[in-house]
């Protein structure tokens, strides 16, 4: 008979507000095997683990239910807890009074008698635990960084420097990501290229750090410390080892029509393309999409004017694979589709643009060569209107319920930049609140109002009306002076929300990362691990976690790579003992459940058994611990019950049924 | 029959096998009963005849773990639990020494004795020889005659196939006797409102009184310990002890062997009470069938077997109410 | 002010807003072809409400000005919908009056051929419930 | 005791994944999502550790209704979970339905961790399809309901 302690926590009025505390306590020790039982403000506190502690010494308790909060949330904080007090940490088990009851009964007799319940069903369960060792599995000691970004490069950068090996895997065909396509940054308004450039070249440079480009993760599988990946990398149709990255190609190619995804399609480029001038690596990519060479078949004169002979028609998408010991995830960001919200007549006008485009438009290589014009007819404009939260902020599913963070900044930023070069252009901004948290960066905002003379209008703006003479007639709000605006505008520049690239929720998917509504990647905790998946392994660097600006997300991909530098120090994981074992009596060595194994764990060996005096030589299952990581399906394809998973026994499974419906 | 005690005296002698797995004469003319025979000696007892409708198959799981090779008798169907054995690693092929015997289908006293034939004292035309048309009944009241089709099991009558699908020689002809539909009866009870259909099954499962017949005749129910014997589940039971756990059992025991069961029937033939329940695996097997495409457990030793097998594309449990 | 209280109540009711989930960021107004001729601009009507001034919106000029196109609703960010909030304020003052429904039926017979559809289908919308 | 003086109050076990649907379930609790306290929520590593004994096993001690949660198909933690449960929960359901038991009183719905909204409906929708079903009678022990 197991002597059980159970622990029942108020979470200050999160529980207690709605259960009755005392009374699950005093319920609990009418239950088989509980022998103690109490309540208490804060279980997590070190004040309530001291008093788990000296329970467990003082009545000698063989196993203990804690009725809290989601397990998912505090399991192994009590686990460690009853460890230190000398108790196996999986005699522990969390009946989840808090997510699953208080935080959802307000009636308190109803919820009362729920978690009494709950306590119940984890009371039942933890008479038929018994004390579970941890294994031990490898750690391969080398990362990777899907993105190559700027969260991506500095991830990477951070590892290859505590001297770890890190492979980055970039979808196009350079790294450098969204950074690489801004023109100057907030608040100190550095060029963007001068401080994102130095740290590509470090990364190439890197002994450590190996860059696919042009490459995307096809398939992962494993898990934490012993991940097995597969990289396809895109046929580039350049020997990456032969080019020189000298540009003929570039320049002679004949189909110069492909719009550039760098100029966000303000632009064309030519079929063989390095994406911007600084690109890395230095080697173009072939559109197959756009190459006449692929289109017709005729052609060929990149291959005839390449002197190194790097031109490679008849290359194909390889497969590599590597091992993995963490993975960081650093897919970034896009803006999003603007075509719900016609009425800022965005693709109606060409010159009601995105912020992006036009950082691309003031920037030197842009489309423009950085000279501010109307995209329509090339003029000089007079009068630039910004509209803030575009698609951010919003209710309904035209756009994206959060904020994006990062407009208000760039906004004031280009407004200022425009009103520096450009004295005579009238910059007005229509907001509805503006959000500076951050170092100098309302002093920045502040600048662009006072120094600049930059126009802030508090309102939103209800319709933008290109007109026949070109012009862009803007209505909008004046809160303040409680006036609707009519105003004549050359250009209007949309804050458009960004939203985690669209490639991620295949990423998670293959990396069995959890992500939210809005497909950002879930933390594993909000506040306390922020930058770790609730997926062991993996971690977050950059936008793909939530909105974030660029020194925030440098900071995160630090924060990222020591918690993968974490992972990858250790020689050894402890693995989860909550795996599949078979009963060498029962087992009726069928294959069955090997052939429902994910992880290849089940193997067949012939033993010497003695079933109750007959000693004879069985084909009996064979669970290896390292690779089972405990799902249970085998346990269930066992038609005779040999195959059971510790920690979820079928006893213990039954029990917890039978105590809910008792 | 004289055919097949030849064969097998010729393989013992040569020391071919070790025994013979067939059947001895029962203390009626039509129980017939599994034995092992290891001389000429003793094949004096041996008997073949179509009331031999036992499947031998599941004896072999033993018979494999004896010295030496065991001459077995096994009827098309038989082979197809022979192959699912095999599959699972629960009979050793190099221990069998399989005579594929033809079969002209089986009988089944019951349906004799329904017709109103009582006081049976011997049955003429029931051999493997005979041609298989009219039994003729010696009973205390007479002679009665009755066509070998009415006295035929019901697995019979939507036998799956005479071929055997392993075998080491083949002896005797086979005649098809397949004149139903597979599935009809479970159709049928598709079909039925869902008051109906609990009537139905509890009138037939209030019937039984667990006396594991089914699951010892089962080629499939093989494993070494029940979960219903152990103590696994908390589900050792030993008696049915209310109508829920009659329900319990057949129902786990029809998942246990669902995409493994060959629908071989012979629960259905040894349930003292005459409960169908072959209409339990053959629900699943048409479920399977119309699901995730027809499956013939024990056709062959490779294939994946339905339930460690899935697509992305697979039905939804939903579909269960949305089929009508 | 009990009664301008349950007012309040009764307008989220009938309209099905909440007012609470306003930003003031002003596109209402700023989409209105009706401002100009309003005394209330509609994203005032939002305050209005919260602050409980029924009184004053239901006497306001705006209540009869608004032309029922729901651009605000239809480009309101949060849901917040104001011209429903003014189609609510109608509401309270037809019922008030005491209940002049038209019939379906004898709506055929009041109409001008001449009448612009705009104000038709605004006048469907008003009375549609 | 009568039992129709009884107000009847069902008693549901939801077996849920704890990748996902616990997940979803703790995101429904953390988005005070309400759904009736009638359902009690059983944590299993993956949908495929749910054996149809289980759910058998709860109808016999006199739950209304069973439901099982899992990570959308193709989402699986453990990568093929789900798709073993999927098959062996539809052929359990249509052997229920077989023998006559009320379909409604079985469900299997995917929820990811995202999905608090999702759970938070499930649960409602499926408790109010369990009162309209009201107490299960063709699958309890009728002993253990007094």
């Amino acid at each position: 008979m197991q002597r059980i302690g159970v622990f029942v926590c108020h979470c200050g009025s999160n529980i207690a507000g709605a259960v009755d505390v005392s009374k699950v306590a005093e319920m609990a020790l009418m239950e088989p095997g509980v022998v103690h039982a109490e309540d208490y403000q804060y279980m997590c506190s070190e004040a309530g683990q001291a008093k788990i502690a000296a329970a467990i010494l003082e009545k000698s308790l063989t196993g203990i239910v804690v009725c809290s909060c989601s397990p998912r949330m505090h399991e192994a904080t009590f686990r460690k807890a009853a460890e230190r007090a000398g108790l196996n940490p999986y005699m522990v088990e969390i009946a989840n009074i808090r997510e699953h009851c208080s935080w959802i009964h307000k009636d308190m007799e109803e919820a009362t008698k729920k978690a009494v319940i709950l306590m119940r069903a984890a009371v039942a369960k933890v008479n038929l635990n018994t004390p579970l060792q941890a294994g031990e599995s490898r750690v391969t000691k080398r990362a990777l960084v899907i993105g190559g970004g700027i969260a991506g490069i500095q991830t990477a950068l951070d590892i290859a420097d505590a001297g770890y090996e890190v492979d980055i895997v970039e979808k196009t065909p350079s790294i450098g990501g969204r950074m690489s396509q801004l023109d100057k940054t907030f608040p100190t308004l550095d060029c963007s290229a001068c401080i994102l450039t130095p740290k590509m070249v470090e990364a190439a440079a890197h002994d450590k750090i190996k860059i696919y480009t042009y490459s995307e993760v096809e398939k992962v599988s494993g898990f934490v410390g012993d991940f097995t990946v597969d990289i396809r990398k895109k046929a580039r149709s350049v020997d990456m080892n032969k080019c020189t990255g000298c540009g003929v190609c570039q320049e002679k190619c004949p189909s110069k029509k492909a719009p550039s995804e760098f100029n966000r399609g303000l632009n064309t480029r030519s079929a063989i393309y390095t994406p911007f001038a600084q690109a890395i690596p230095n080697v173009p990519v072939i559109d197959r999409e756009a190459c006449i060479k692929f289109k017709t078949g005729k052609c060929g004169i990149c291959s005839k004017v390449c002197q190194a002979g790097a031109i490679d028609y008849e290359q194909k998408d390889e497969i590599v694979t590597e091992k993995y010991g963490a993975i960081v995830v650093a897919t970034g960001f896009d803006t999003i589709q603007l075509d719900k919200y016609d009425e800022y007549a965005y693709g109606q006008s060409k010159d009601v643009i995105t912020s992006l485009e036009l950082e691309r438009v003031m920037n030197a290589a842009g489309p423009t060569h950085g000279h501010l014009e109307r995209l329509s007819d090339g003029k000089a404009p007079k009068e630039i209107v910004f509209i803030q939260c575009v698609g951010s902020r919003c209710a309904d599913d035209r756009g994206k319920p959060y904020c994006s963070k990062i407009c208000c900044m760039y906004t004031a930023k280009h407004a200022m930049l425009i009103r520096d070069k450009y004295p005579d252009v009238n910059v007005t901004v229509f907001y509805i609140d503006v959000r500076t948290p951050g170092k100098n960066f309302d002093e920045f905002y502040r600048r662009a109002v006072e120094q600049y003379g930059v126009n802030y209008i508090k309102g939103q703006v209800g319709k933008v009306i290109p007109k026949p003479d070109g012009k862009l007639l803007v209505q909008g709000s004046d809160l303040l002076d409680n006036r609707q605006i009519l105003k004549e505008a050359d250009m209007v520049v949309l804050a458009t929300a960004i939203e985690p690239n669209p490639d991620v929720r295949k990423i998670a998917t293959m990396l069995t990362a959890s992500i939210d509504t809005n497909n950002f990647l879930t933390e594993a905790h909000a506040k306390l691990r922020p930058v770790e998946s609730p997926t062991a392994g993996i971690f977050l660097s950059g936008v793909c976690q939530g909105p974030k600006d660029i020194p925030e997300t440098v900071a995160q991909a630090g924060a990222a790579a020591v918690k993968a530098i974490g992972l990858l120090a250790k020689d050894k994981l402890m693995t989860n003992p909550c795996t599949a074992q078979a009963d060498v009596l029962l087992c009726n060595g069928c294959s069955t459940c090997e052939n429902v194994c994910p992880y290849g764990a089940i193997t067949y060996e012939d033993k010497e058994v003695n079933d109750h005096g007959i000693r004879e030589t069985r084909r009996v299952a064979v669970v290896n611990n390292a690779l089972c990581q405990g799902c249970g399906a085998c346990t269930v394809a066992c038609p005779s019950g040999a195959m059971d998973l510790q920690g979820f026994s079928n006893r213990q499974i039954i029990a917890e049924v039978d105590a809910i419906c008792r | 029959m004289q055919e097949l005690i030849n064969r097998a005296k010729e393989l013992l002698a040569d020391g071919t096998v070790a025994r013979v797995l067939g059947y001895k004469a029962g203390d009626l003319p039509y129980n017939p009963e599994p034995a092992y025979f290891e001389s000429a000696e003793e094949l004096k007892d041996f008997v073949y005849n179509g009331f031999c409708g036992a499947n031998l198959s599941k004896y072999m799981i033993e018979a494999s773990k004896l010295e030496g090779k065991t001459m077995v008798f096994l009827k098309p169907c038989d082979t197809y639990s022979f192959n699912q054995l095999l599959k699972e690693h629960r009979v050793d092929r190099d221990k069998a020494y399989i005579v594929g015997v033809g079969c002209k289908g089986k009988l089944d006293i019951e349906k004799v004795k329904k017709q109103g034939i009582k006081g049976i004292q011997s049955i003429k035309g029931a051999d493997i020889t005979d041609d298989a048309q009219i039994l003729t009944i010696q009973t205390i009241y007479g002679e009665k005659t009755c066509s070998y089709g009415d006295a035929m099991l019901e697995r019979c009558h939507v036998c799956k196939g005479k071929e055997h699908r392993i075998f080491d020689e083949q002896i005797g002809e086979s005649k098809e006797t397949k004149d139903a539909e597979r599935f009809a009866e479970v159709e049928r009870i598709e079909a039925m409102s869902p008051e109906e259909k609990f009537a139905y099954f509890r009138s037939e499962l209030s019937k039984c009184i667990r006396c594991n017949a089914c699951r010892n005749a089962c080629p499939a129910c093989s494993c070494r310990k029940c979960v219903f014997d152990s103590n696994k589940f908390d589900s050792s039971q030993k008696a049915n002890v209310d109508s829920f756990e009659e329900k319990m059992f057949h129902i786990i025991r029809a998942f246990h062997v669902a995409g493994r069961c060959t629908d071989c029937g012979e629960c259905s033939r040894v349930c003292p009470q005459g409960i169908p329940l072959h209409l339990f695996n053959r629900k699943f097997i048409k479920d399977i069938d119309e699901l995730y495409g027809e499956y013939q457990a024990g056709a062959d030793t490779d294939s994946t077997a339905p339930l460690t097998d899935y697509t992305f594309e697979d039905a939804e449990p939903s579909i269960v109410g949305k089929r009508g | 002010m009990g009664s301008e209280k349950k007012q309040a109540e009764m307008m989220k009711e009938i309209s099905g807003v909440n007012p609470l989930k306003c930003m003031k960021c002003g596109k209402c107004s700023a989409t209105c072809p009706s401002y100009n001729e309003m005394d209330i601009k509609p994203h005032q009507f939002v305050s209005y409400v919260i602050n409980e001034d029924i009184e004053s919106l239901v006497n306001s000029k705006s209540l009869w000005k608004c032309l029922s196109c729901f651009a605000c609703v239809e480009r309101c960010p949060r849901d917040v919908k104001p011209g429903k909030l003014i189609d609510a304020a109608r509401q309270m003052v037809v019922r008030q009056k005491g209940q002049d429904y038209l019939l379906a039926d004898e709506i055929p017979e009041l109409l001008d051929p001449e009448l612009p559809q705009q104000l038709l289908v605004s006048a469907f919308r008003r009375y549609r419930r | 005791m009568s039992l129709e003086n009884k107000e009847f109050k069902p008693k549901i076990v939801a077996f849920c994944c704890n990748w996902c649907s616990y997940a979803g379930a703790d995101l429904a609790g953390s988005s005070r999502l309400t759904y009736p306290a009638d359902v009690k929520i059983i944590r299993v590593p993956c949908s495929c550790r749910v054996n149809p004994m289980f759910i058998l096993r709860a109808f016999e001690k006199g739950a209304d209704g069973v439901i099982m949660c899992g990570c959308h198909p193709g989402d699986c933690h453990y990568s093929t979970g789900n798709y073993y449960a999927r098959r062996r929960m539809t052929l359990l359901f249509s052997m229920l339905d077989y023998i006559g038991v009320e379909n409604g009183r079985t469900r299997v719905e995917w929820v990811s961790a995202a999905e608090g909204v999702k759970f938070s409906e499930t649960m409602n929708s499926f408790v109010e399809k369990i009162y309209s079903l009201g107490e299960n009678v063709r699958l309890g022990d009728l002993r253990c309901k007094s």
